[in-house]
């Protein structure tokens, strides 16, 4: 049935002729939305080339490319992404797994060209319009995380429960822990360059995520010999420059590490490793000290079938690692369990051994095809103040050693410590234990001559030694030790303004108007420690090139200038395990590429 | 749900029945109990909706499996019926009778994954693709990336770095 | 499937009387383009500028950018006021918008709509996916790159191009043809080889004759 | 009302005779028969397919529906891609509509992975369905009314559309494609002034909605054109697998959003529309009310949704998310109907296999070949547009 209003109705279209057009004047000027996604933009100061970018993309639209201007450098790839236009679609996945925060889109959309060749450039190394516009779409906040920016928490004892005794304060990562704190990894692989022994990093963390920790213990004993001392010790220059470290906190690299060795057992740790049976070549070599770069050099020579006889001074091994560092932060079993394997390799060990004293340089030459030394530095530095050869004034190293060693160790009621590494910290924390034992309470100071944001010493070795209740000062020069007879008084110090010059070198410049004193009992002193070359004699020292600073001058293959002598550890380069353990490992290689010459 | 799935097991071998939520279930039947299960299911317990058929590739178990997902219009649930059938000279019984959209499903996963429903109309006419002379693309074992590559050559002058290798070419090149 | 439609057969005509025919032959021109000259000085210059300002649009929506087509056509962008408007067949249509992706089956029916183009006759193409396969980089159906199966004169990036941006890149197209350089036509005729070539590789269902309008 | 299917030639004398399958044999060669492709070069097709007409006279003897013009293989494509990379690509499925894609994926994943999407996310992603529904029931609007020679609707609608669209981009970054609700939750808050605006576009709508009312419902030619035709009758709903607006014209109030509620549904009033008529007009009718009812649901939604809170729930890092194995199907309302993913996970980074279920792939295939036949080539057109079929989300 037809309506007259079926016919009538639609001339109100009509009523529209009188309607404002709603037409867009000047479409081509148009500015599109705040959040919009539009072209990439890209502060490549901050960007870090880490990758994670070109990872995440799935349209293969991002390349990483290498940039005039940007340098390689620790913790910077020196690459930048290179974006594709022919295949991106804009879904601003790159900028919110941006570790960096560096990589934004602008709100500017329109880009025509005739040549397909041209949709490819660098943001932020390319000039473009829209670089300094400031909409457009950046990462959103409100809970919106890819991936998560917190550490999994570290469960550790109590300060109250750990200030007594040297029980390990570090519990060490669960299963789903660990897990946890691996999916936080991005795979960049920013911190294998900054690794002193290269570790493959991304790959062991990548074990642990697939629960495969046998294989994660394959990719540690590539670099690393000695994973359960790293894992707990190691100075984690790694997790210095981790790309998740830049908006959130570092992978924690080295627990994870610890974690893997912690899970293998000991016992099987040969079939893991594919270690049962080795080929022996018939060579010998000789080993000076049993510290991380000899123990790294005779596990990498003894696999390529060397045999290996390490002699060591004392009466166990493990050198700095065992004498330097106190039982809470590397138990004894978990050194013993990374130093048995290698001497299941058929490593041999003769203790008590003074080259020099016991057996010569010259006789190891003649009975071995090679030698390498690690023997680090054992000898603490002095601050030469007036004072310091007062018999209440200590060394750190020797007092650590004793500590060991089980020798009576002096421990008094005031005590102050000069330096602020992470020996300084170790010793601090050592007697603060021994005088919570023997007089219940602590009464330690502990100051440096670097202001406390660029104290050498570990972030945490700080905090924890000021949880224990010892007292951290830095920023003051120490200027004289007052002596009272056998009785030590106390520590004069002035402030410290800065400790290095323009050129970074060491030249500490004081306030000596600003004034302290640190009342005493008892000093030590952890500045730094030297060499001992006092094993050398002097008809061979002759012959030994050194470089200016005094220390021994080595090639790549850190070989010496006596071509059967190689060195490496502390007294080359570090301090620190991880370098002793990558220079044993070089140092491993260059020895078997020389005999293999020979 | 589970009051369906008892009154099935009387008349059917219902294998491994899964519940994957309130309202969604899959279990499993053989290649020749199947098609008379699901005819029970649309005539007698009412899973009158054919919601989807699809077939996922199992290549490691030289399978695949097919999925009926039925729904239930009156009681709101969703009922699978996980067919597995073996990966060579795939073959499976038709529904087209029960559903008529099913004959489209079955054209396309003919096309697509190769398996061959006899009886079904048009089944071996050519549905998505246009002269295609590889292995149905579906299958797992046909990589879709190096088939593009080789086809329809992306534009040159591309090349990227791996952060690490390149760090390490630039910084400790010998190490 | 068989050809059967393409092969020669017999007919009956109304009449009653039987007729031979070959559908390539019969149905189809297989004559293959010529490269057109231009016209000298001025007049050259004052069609190009007719050309630039009436740009007629095949509506062929190829792939995802065409649903950015609708807005561009009604009074919020307005593009009829650029002297740009859409048509429903190839032979009134003189800018081919090739919006997107292009699928094998599809690329072998925007051949035949671009040879059916009457000359001169451009090419816009829209979005990543034209320029280098965009998002489709890795998929056995989708092209990489247009400019391998027909000659294109304007790349607009986006994925996918808002309508301010085609409007920009039509705005680019009149100048280029104001300028004299739009000779797609001419060069696909030059290059016709090449371009059958390509188009054959990967169209595999070959059932047309080479040039067909 | 006499409910005829389709409007034909009433004397069948002129036509052939039926073969024993009640279809009549095509013989072109006999000159009586028309074969014309119906796309996918062609003004009166929605999107890029194409029909396959067998003709006689003007009636449609036969129909094949051609579809795969848009195939870019997703299903093929996110077996070797990350999840958190098929996020991007999900919402190329559907082109117009491309929400539904988002939010069916990541409730697929977040199911298998156990994740709880936080408030404000499940508040914000009903809108952006709500918006998205909004914006494909005017685009289609618009095409239904142009497909029977109404232009004016489509110019005034694809405006209205536009605005929303505007909205879209605010909120999301994105006009066509917004890539918003990625697994887990979404990617932003409310931007300032949004709900302002918001309500500002909900009343030009309405107030626009009213005069196409009157000018393409209340109108004689359309009514003339659409009413009685291209019946789908309701015994046809489940063997053919019909659902959405298609369904609820024809009486069956089939609705994904009361069936089987999902994020912030159960807490919204609305009530599924409901048709009686199962033509042309009716579901155009259905589409228009459910437009409106959209309006009011975008209208609650802005009354409830906070302005403040997380946005996505903790994950694992994307970059090595491993979904337990598992398979699931998530499924949710749109424009066209039930829209559904089926996901399956053998437990690694990558998906094994996901299945697309959109609904134009049953209306535009076995559903459009049976209707078309006997009607009038002219017809064709608005006929395909009132099932309302998306091609892209038939091949994928």
């Amino acid at each position: 049935m037809t309506k007259l209003n079926d016919i009538l109705s639609p001339f109100t279209a009509w009523k529209h002729v009188v309607r404002e057009p709603v037409t867009i004047k000047d479409p081509l000027n148009r500015e599109a939305a705040d959040r919009y996604r539009g072209f990439h933009k890209n502060d490549i100061s901050e960007c870090i080339g880490c990758g994670t970018c070109e990872s995440i993309c799935q349209n293969a639209a991002i390349d990483l490319v290498p940039v005039d201007g940007v340098e390689t450098k620790d913790g910077d790839s020196g690459l930048r992404p290179r974006v594709d236009y022919g295949r991106c679609c804009w879904c601003g996945l790159c900028v919110d797994v941006c570790t960096t925060n560096s990589l934004s889109l602008s709100n500017e959309y329109t880009w025509v060209d005739e040549d397909p060749d041209n949709f490819r450039f660098v943001p932020g190394a390319e000039n473009k319009s829209w670089d300094n516009r400031e909409k457009g779409y950046k990462k959103p906040g409100n809970g919106y995380e890819l991936y998560s920016p917190v550490r999994e928490s570290m469960e550790e004892l109590e300060p109250e429960q750990r200030d007594q005794s040297f029980i390990e304060i570090v519990q060490g990562y669960s299963k789903e822990q660990a897990e946890k704190e691996a999916d936080r990894c991005v795979e960049c692989g920013i911190c294998v360059a900054t690794c002193p022994a290269h570790m493959g990093i991304p790959e062991y963390i990548k074990a642990i995520r697939n629960d495969d920790l046998n294989e994660g213990l394959r990719v540690l004993y590539d670099t690393n010999p000695l994973p359960e001392i790293c894992g707990r010790i190691c100075t984690h220059k790694c997790e210095t420059v981790c790309s998740v470290g830049h908006h959130g906190d570092p992978l924690s690299i080295r627990w994870l590490k610890r974690y893997i060795a912690d899970q293998n057992p000991a016992e099987e740790y040969k079939k893991i490793l594919n270690t049962e049976t080795l080929q022996p070549t018939g060579k010998k070599v000789a080993i000076i000290g049993s510290g991380p770069s000899g123990l790294s050099a005779a596990h990498y020579l003894a696999l390529m079938g060397y045999q290996c006889t390490i002699y060591e001074k004392l009466p166990a091994a493990g050198g700095m690692m065992r004498f330097g560092i106190p039982e809470y932060r590397l138990p004894y079993d978990q050194l013993d369990k990374d130093i048995n394997y290698i001497l299941s390799l058929g490593v041999e060990i003769k203790y008590n051994m003074t080259i020099g004293k016991d057996i010569t340089l010259e006789e190891l030459n003649k009975q071995y095809d090679a030698v390498f030394s690690g023997t680090g530095l054992h000898m603490g530095r002095s601050t030469r103040v007036p004072g310091t050869d007062h018999p209440e004034v200590y060394q750190a190293v020797d007092l650590l050693r004793d500590i060991v060693l089980g020798n009576e160790v002096p421990v008094k009621e005031k005590i102050v410590v000069i330096g602020g590494g992470n020996v300084a910290m170790d010793i601090t924390r050592s007697l603060a234990r021994l005088q919570k034992q023997k007089f219940g309470k602590v009464d330690m100071l502990t100051t440096s001559l670097e202001s406390e944001d660029i104290m050498p010493a570990d972030r945490e070795e700080v905090i924890e030694a000021r949880e224990e209740n010892a007292v951290i000062d830095p920023g003051w020069g120490p200027v004289e030790i007052e002596t009272e007879g056998d009785k030590v008084k106390g520590l004069h110090v002035v402030k410290c303004l800065s400790v290095f010059d323009e050129n970074r070198r060491f030249a500490p410049k004081f306030d000596e108007e600003q004034k302290k004193f640190f009342p005493a009992d008892m000093v030590v002193e952890s500045i730094g420690q030297g060499m001992d070359l006092s094993y050398l004699s002097e008809e061979f020292k002759e012959q030994l090139k050194m470089d200016p600073r005094g220390r021994i001058l080595v090639n790549d293959d850190f070989q010496t200038s006596v071509d059967w002598l190689f060195a490496g550890g502390d007294m080359i380069q570090g301090p620190d395990v991880i370098h002793g353990i990558a220079n044993g490992h070089k140092a491993a290689m260059g020895i078997d590429k020389y005999l293999s010459d020979k | 749900m589970q009051t369906i799935i008892e009154n099935l097991q009387k008349h059917f071998q219902v294998v491994s029945y899964h519940q994957q939520r309130e309202n969604l279930g899959f279990l499993i039947a053989s290649k020749e109990v199947a098609v008379g299960l699901i005819t029970h299911l649309r005539d007698y317990e009412g899973f009158a909706h054919l919601v989807l058929l699809t077939a996922v590739d199992w290549i490691e178990d030289e399978h695949f499996q097919l999925t009926y997902l039925l729904h239930h219009p009156e009681k709101k649930v969703d009922l699978g019926v996980r067919v597995m059938i073996s990966r060579e000279n795939a073959e499976m019984y038709s529904i087209h009778h029960l559903w008529e959209q099913a004959r489209t499903y079955q054209r396309e996963l003919r096309e697509m994954f190769g398996i061959n429903f006899p009886g079904s109309p048009d089944v071996d006419k050519p549905f998505i693709l246009e002269g295609w002379e590889e292995i149905p693309p579906y299958r797992r074992d046909f990589d879709t990336k190096e088939y593009s590559e080789k086809t329809y050559f992306p534009r040159p002058g591309r090349e990227t770095h791996d952060p690490a290798e390149y760090m390490k070419k630039k910084l400790y090149p010998n190490e | 499937m068989g050809k059967e439609y393409i092969e020669k057969r017999t007919v009956i005509s109304p009449e009653g009387n039987p007729i031979e025919v070959d559908p390539l032959k019969d149905y189809f021109c297989d004559a293959a383009p010529k490269s057109c000259k231009s016209a000298s000085g001025i007049i050259e210059k004052f069609a190009n500028w007719a050309r630039s300002e009436s740009l007629w649009v095949l509506g062929f929506g190829t792939g995802c950018g065409a649903i950015e087509m609708r807005p561009l056509m009604t009074p919020r962008f307005d593009a009829y006021r650029f002297g740009i408007q859409w048509r429903p067949t190839p032979r009134q249509a003189s800018v081919f918008v090739i919006s997107g992706y292009l699928s094998v089956k599809t690329l072998k029916r925007v051949v035949r709509s671009y040879e059916q183009m009457q000359n001169p006759k451009f090419v816009v193409a829209l979005g990543s996916c034209t320029i280098n396969g965009g998002m489709y980089w890795d998929s056995y159906n989708t092209i990489n790159r247009l400019d391998h199966y027909m000659p294109v004169d304007v790349y607009i990036a986006g994925c996918m191009p808002r309508p301010e941006a085609l409007l920009a890149g039509f705005d680019k197209l009149k100048h280029i043809i104001r300028e004299g350089r739009g000779e797609g036509a001419n060069k696909y005729a030059e290059n016709f080889d090449w371009y059958k070539g390509n188009q054959k590789k990967i169209i595999k269902d070959w059932d047309m004759p080479d040039y067909n309008w | 009302m006499s409910k005829k299917l389709l409007k034909w030639n009433e004397d069948r004398t002129l036509f052939p005779e039926k073969n024993s399958e009640g279809k009549i044999d095509v013989d072109y060669d006999s000159h009586k028969f028309m074969k014309i492709w119906h796309g996918p070069q062609h003004p009166g097709i929605t999107g890029n397919m194409s029909l396959e007409l067998t003709l006689l006279g003007d009636e449609v003897m036969d129909c094949e529906t051609h579809v795969g013009y848009l195939h870019r293989g997703f299903e093929k494509l996110m077996e070797r891609r990350k999840y958190i990379q098929c996020f991007p690509i999900v919402c190329r499925v559907a082109v117009p509509e491309p929400d539904f894609n988002e939010y069916c994926f990541a409730s697929a994943m977040e199911e298998l992975a156990g994740i709880e999407v936080p408030e404000a996310a499940e508040w914000l992603r009903t809108l952006v369905l709500e918006m998205s529904r909004l914006q494909s029931f005017l685009a289609w609007i618009g095409g239904q009314a142009g497909s029977l020679g109404q232009g004016i609707i489509g110019q005034w609608t694809i405006y209205l559309r536009d605005l929303i669209l505007d909205r879209f981009e605010e909120l999301t970054g994105g006009r066509i494609y917004h890539m918003y609700m990625l697994p887990g939750g979404v990617r932003g808050l409310l931007p300032d002034g949004f709900r302002e605006r918001m309500t500002q576009n909900l009343d030009d709508i309405d107030k626009f909605m009213k005069d196409v009312k009157k000018v393409m419902f209340d109108n004689y030619v359309f009514k003339k054109r659409t009413v009685g035709m291209g019946v789908i009758d309701p015994a046809w709903i489940n063997p053919f697998g019909i659902t959405g607006p298609n369904a609820r014209a024809a009486g069956v109030a089939k609705d994904v959003r009361k069936d089987n509620p999902y994020l912030k549904y159960p807490e919204l009033d609305f009530e599924p529309v409901v048709g009686k008529d199962s033509d042309i007009y009716t579901r155009a009718d259905v589409r228009r009310r459910d437009l409106l009812m959209t309006v009011d649901l975008i209208r609650q939604i802005m009354a409830k949704i906070p302005d403040k809170g997380d946005i996505r729930a903790k994950t694992p890092n994307v970059l090595h998310w491993k979904v337990p194995a598992g398979e699931t199907y998530s499924r949710a309302e749109c424009t066209r109907g039930e829209y559904g993913y089926y996901m399956v996970s053998d437990g690694t980074e990558y998906p094994r296999r996901i299945n697309v279920r959109g609904p134009s792939y049953t209306h535009a295939v076995a559903l459009l070949e049976k209707m078309i036949v006997n009607a009038n080539i002219a017809d064709v057109a608005g006929l395909m547009v009132s099932l309302h079929t998306y091609p892209p989300e038939i091949e994928r």
